[in-house]
């Protein structure tokens, strides 16, 4: 595909540009509340997948617990909200803070475990993750899940419709971008990058891998857990299948699909692909499986850099 | 009880060593952590299970034939999912696309069977014996006695075979072993083909000995095979074994003397511990990197 | 005056001495080879040196610190610096990021004030990018910049990597067999640019097989066989040596130099 | 007995054989000369099908070898000991030997070999339980030529069999190479020490970026101001 329009900084203006109108102006013109709750099905995704573009693409973690932290956010906001009354703003920040400190915990080993095995590691969280949810009933309500989350208000403003909610979505998401793109583009996002290339090339480069691996890592969960948040009042409910590993499964083919590394918004490309996708295959869910699992091994067989990948990952 | 309790774990044991035997040699010759590998011996089970339940077919041509297609299926998998990407650079690439085989297999297998638990006929007849002051089932002690035979075979074959030596060359250095004129994608293949097939085993023998298999036994399978092979040092067959046995034993004694509802957390943690303390297992070699 | 010592580094990998008690000095702005046959412990040392393999017994100081058995990206923030044998240059990304992940240990832009101060963050980063262009300019890859590393010729990645390395204003640079899969004409000119780099006031020590780079760059040379250091001195007593000749260059080869 | 035509090849990223043309005759020591990276080791993988071509062709006692796996090509006779010994290190000596005999059938023809290479290498027969890692590098290396030897090869594809040993072993090899030689198979000996190897050799050729600079009779090449200039260079 030819990016070179794209790359160009008047092309990259003309389509940030318009892409932000029709962002905003979507609710007034999508009315269909069917329609428009899938919008922010891909936004949340898109705030998911954006995190773990920094861990997966620019870090070359592979990261098989996504959906945990993401998960870890939820939980956060759903019991604070329901049982100790927090509100909405100060239950996400705690969501996400907590996120990231269980993804800086999780990551501690990457210092000692060789890459492939700390994706064991992170497996095994996830599971476990889903486990305690599902089995420490007075804490979580196990598999019913908690629900009668109450609705969010921020600053005084009430989130109810669709529509309220994709602005509140657009806005995380928003910040995701900005963040994102404030640290890739300084020595930060060139070490994560340095890592996923050559390790030990980047440790000579004065890089201290471990604690930059750690960082992108938890940075990474930060925005899982905003995303946990946002899901648990969007949903006014939160069960413990809302997380399993077929979760972090397609959120790492989201970003596989759309491409990973340097662009911040080729993952969104997967993202918006895969939502569709599953949509239009709802009626076939059985196939569900065979579909993500084809599309997880062609996509790598042919392009391994994803639809809108520049770099191919190394290990 | 103590000693009922550790029979069984023995057995479970021995089970799981033969489950994870497979995955520790692939591992041990591709460096590839195979996730498909759980589906595809349930795959084989279930198979087992048709044959058994609706055709009335003798045990020991069911899992035969079982096993063949669980070999096989392992086969097809290396050779369309694997092969491509055998290169060292795209290790994390195939791991992805081995979770993709993962799903489909599954995939296949829940539409056909569904993904309820089902009830495993028995392949012995259950009965009871007295042994040294145990109540024992013999089920049990033949599924012990199975599955230790098939390691056993296992490591002979590997010990003094040609072919098996050839194997193990094959592990050590691939390319140097291929200049010897030992042809890799076969050995690759037929490494996939034993795996498939003592995991099929394995799973027919521990569906039967509980009476139950389920779809979601292969993603656990694999989890397990994962964390004996860390345990016992992956790529080792003797780990496997002794992994197999670790996992199989604390389980029971937790799964009595704790709850039974803490098995999997434990799974999990003992991995991860693992993981942090003595990565290359406890029989395992440690690595060096060269620069 | 000595930037770097080493006393006694030894390095064994199980049973094997890979690096034998090796005792040396390498003195400011100067050029120091080190040759040997293949297995001699040369490559082996460096990684002691560079933080890449922890000594199993001996010290190294630099700039009169104790250095031994710190990680390699501490060393590298102390200003040792270093390529390496078969390239290692970051080769999905391009010729400027490359050089400016080499300059990362001198950015100093930390952490909060990407979003705290912002300002200050990007001008710190567009000082690194002047740095780095700069230094593209001086070795002629500047038109290259944008280029995918992976694309560069086998030569510009042998100077790009070097270039990496320079970035971080290291006090010692360390060039591990630069001239590998270089012809002649590649040679000499990267025999000139590392002569004009000594001249500039950079310390390097260089490990190469081809005798005639060595003769031609080296102000003085140590000799490695079996993991020891086996002789030192001038590039002239080098090849004058019949023991020397006898161990590494042999007869025929010694008369050539 | 062995003729290499134009052969271009690209291993990984670099392209590193531009146009190589070589020729083996029944009987004679070959060698391929050149500096690290010139091509010399990925020129070997080519002809023992380890690395497939770009274009050109292999053509080994008449029957084309274009595109024929490796196996197929111990069987026909070709062997190659690789660069850097490579042996199996976690097999003890008695296997490696064995494995060397893989593609053959006759298992008493194959103990009978293993025997007499150990009268060759007594060293090899004292440790023949010996895990292959635990020996010394100058006898791994006789281990990774016995081994090569073991299929009965015509010829011995030999990638720096001297490097990294010890003088007086270096002299030890390249005696061993003539004694083979001697009895009867071709080889072509890739090496960086040009003198010792021209010494040996009948004829060489001199790779330098892919492409071969020099190629002639040994003896001439000894005396040619072009191979030191160029090869071995001059100090100015």
């Amino acid at each position: 595909m030819d990016m070179s329009f794209f790359e160009s900084k008047m092309g990259r203006g003309l389509l940030f540009g318009g892409l932000t109108i029709c962002l905003l102006l979507t609710p007034t013109f999508v009315t269909d509340i069917y329609i428009l709750s899938i919008f922010n099905l891909m936004i949340i995704y898109a705030i998911l997948c954006m995190g773990l573009n920094l861990i997966l693409g620019f870090t070359g973690l592979l990261s098989l617990g996504h959906a945990a932290f993401y998960g870890i956010g939820a939980y956060t906001t759903a019991i604070l909200m329901t049982r100790f009354g927090f509100g909405f703003v100060a239950a996400f920040c705690a969501s996400a803070v907590l996120a990231m400190i269980a993804g800086i915990i999780i990551a501690l080993p990457t210092r000692k475990v060789r890459g492939d095995y700390f994706c064991l590691i992170t497996l095994a969280f996830g599971e476990i993750f889903r486990l305690v949810a599902t089995s420490w009933i007075e804490f979580t309500r196990g598999a019913m899940g908690i629900v009668g989350i109450p609705i969010p208000k921020i600053f005084g403003l009430q989130i109810v419709t669709e529509t309220h909610f994709y602005y509140l979505g657009l806005g995380i998401l928003t910040f995701t971008y900005l963040t994102l793109r404030a640290i890739t583009k300084t020595r930060y996002g060139r070490a994560f990058i340095a890592i996923r290339e050559d390790e030990l090339a980047a440790d000579t480069m004065g890089i201290n891998t471990s604690i930059y691996k750690i960082m992108a890592f938890s940075i990474g969960c930060l925005y899982a857990g905003m995303a946990g948040s946002f899901l648990a009042v969007y949903q006014t409910a939160v069960t413990p299948s809302n997380f399993r590993l077929e979760e972090s499964c397609l959120m790492i083919i989201m970003v596989i699909v759309g491409g990973m590394g340097r662009n911040l918004f080729a993952p969104l490309a997967g993202v918006a692909v895969m939502t569709v996708a599953t949509e239009v295959f709802r009626s076939t869910a059985e196939y569900r499986m065979l579909i993500i699992g084809l599309i997880m091994i062609l996509v790598l067989l042919i392009r391994p850099q994803g639809i809108f990948g520049s770099s191919s990952f190394k290990n | 009880m103590l000693g009922e309790v550790i029979l069984v774990g023995v057995m479970v044991g021995a089970v799981y060593a033969l489950v994870t035997v497979g995955y520790s040699m692939v591992f041990g010759i591709l460096k590839l952590m195979n996730f498909a590998h759980g589906d595809t011996y349930i795959f084989g089970t279930l198979i087992c299970l048709t044959l058994l339940a609706k055709y009335n077919i003798h045990p020991v041509l069911a899992i035969l034939i079982a096993a063949i297609a669980g070999g096989g299926l392992a086969f097809l998998v290396e050779l369309l999912v694997y092969r491509r990407l055998r290169a060292p650079q795209h290790r994390l690439i195939s791991m992805i696309t081995a979770l993709g085989a993962a799903y489909v297999v599954q995939n296949i297998s829940e539409l056909q069977w569904g993904n309820q638990v089902m009830s495993f006929p028995s392949i012995v007849e259950s009965k009871f014996v007295t042994l040294l002051g145990l109540q024992v089932s013999v089920t049990h002690i033949i599924t012990l006695f199975v599955a230790v035979l098939c390691i056993a075979v296992l490591i002979l074959f590997m010990r003094y075979s040609r072919y098996g030596k050839a194997i193990d060359c094959v592990s050590q250095d691939m390319d140097a072993a291929s200049l010897m004129g030992i042809p890799i994608n076969r050995v690759v293949s037929s490494v996939y083909f034993m795996g498939g097939v003592l995991g099929v085993v394995g799973g027919v023998l521990y569906s039967s000995a509980y009476n139950a298999v389920s779809l979601g036994m292969g993603f656990r399978g694999t989890l397990i095979a994962f964390t004996a092979a860390v345990i016992g040092g992956i790529g080792s067959l003797g780990g496997a074994l002794l992994g197999g046995m670790i996992l199989g034993l604390s389980e029971n004694l937790i799964g009595v003397y704790v709850s039974s509802s803490y098995r999997d957390p434990l799974l999990y943690s003992l991995l991860i511990i693992m993981l942090l303390v003595k990565p290359t297992g406890i029989l395992g070699n440690s690595d060096q990197t060269k620069v | 005056m000595p930037i770097l010592e080493t006393r006694d580094v030894t390095k064994r990998f199980g049973g094997l001495v890979a690096v034998n008690q090796v005792c040396m000095t390498v003195n400011n702005n100067e050029i120091l080879g080190i040759i040997g046959p293949n297995g001699a412990g040369k490559t082996s040392f460096i990684n002691a040196l560079t933080g890449i393999y922890k000594p199993s017994s001996g010290q190294v100081f630099f700039q009169d610190k104790e250095i031994t058995g710190l990680p390699a990206y501490k060393i590298a923030k102390q200003g040792i610096s270093r390529t390496f044998q078969n390239l290692r240059v970051f080769s999905n990304i391009s010729v400027l990021e490359n050089v400016l992940i080499g300059a990362h240990c001198r950015i100093d832009n930390p952490f909060h004030h990407i979003f705290l101060r912002p300002l200050r963050s990007r001008k710190i980063e567009h000082q690194a990018y002047e740095k780095v262009i700069a230094l593209l300019k001086n070795v002629g890859l500047e038109e290259k910049k944008e280029t995918l590393a992976k694309n560069l010729a086998y030569g510009e990645q042998r100077i790009l990597e070097i270039c990496r390395a320079l970035a971080s204003d290291p006090q010692l640079l360390i060039l591990d067999e630069p001239c590998a899969g270089m012809n002649s004409m590649e040679m000499d000119t990267l025999a000139d640019f590392v002569k004009k780099l000594r001249n500039e006031g950079n310390t390097i020590v260089v490990i190469e097989h081809n005798m005639r780079f060595m003769m031609t760059v080296s102000d003085r040379i140590i000799v490695m066989t079996a993991g020891a250091k086996f002789r030192e001195g001038t590039p002239e007593e080098i090849r004058n040596d019949l023991e020397v000749q006898k161990v590494y260059l042999g007869e025929q080869e010694a008369e050539r130099c | 007995m062995l003729v290499v035509e134009d052969i271009h090849a690209q291993y990984g990223k670099v392209k590193a054989l531009h146009g190589v043309s070589l020729k083996i005759k029944e009987g004679e020591i070959v060698a391929l000369l050149g500096a690290n990276g010139a091509g010399k080791s990925t020129f070997l993988k080519v002809i023992s099908g380890m690395l497939k071509p770009t274009s050109g062709s292999v053509t080994f006692r008449g029957k084309p070898l274009n595109g024929v796996r490796t196996d197929r090509i111990v069987i026909a006779g070709m062997a190659h000991v690789p660069e850097g010994r490579r042996v199996f290190p976690m097999a003890t000596v008695m296997t490696n030997l064995e494995m060397g005999a893989f593609t053959r059938k006759d298992k008493a023809g194959v103990k009978k070999d293993i025997e007499r290479y150990f009268d060759i290498f007594p060293v090899l027969g004292e440790r023949r339980n010996q895990r292959a890692g635990t020996l010394s590098g100058g006898e791994q290396q006789m281990l990774a030529i016995a081994r090569g030897l073991m299929s009965r090869p015509s010829l011995l594809l030999l990638d720096e069999p001297a490097m990294g040993l010890a003088p007086i072993l270096v002299q030890e090899i390249y005696n061993i190479v003539q004694e083979l030689n001697a009895a009867g198979t071709s080889i072509l000996l890739v090496e960086q020490n040009v003198h010792k190897t021209l010494a040996i050799a009948n004829r060489a050729y001199v790779l330098e970026c892919g492409v071969v600079a020099i190629n002639g009779r040994a003896e001439e090449l000894m005396k040619s101001e072009e191979v030191i200039k160029c090869y071995l260079g001059e100090v100015s």
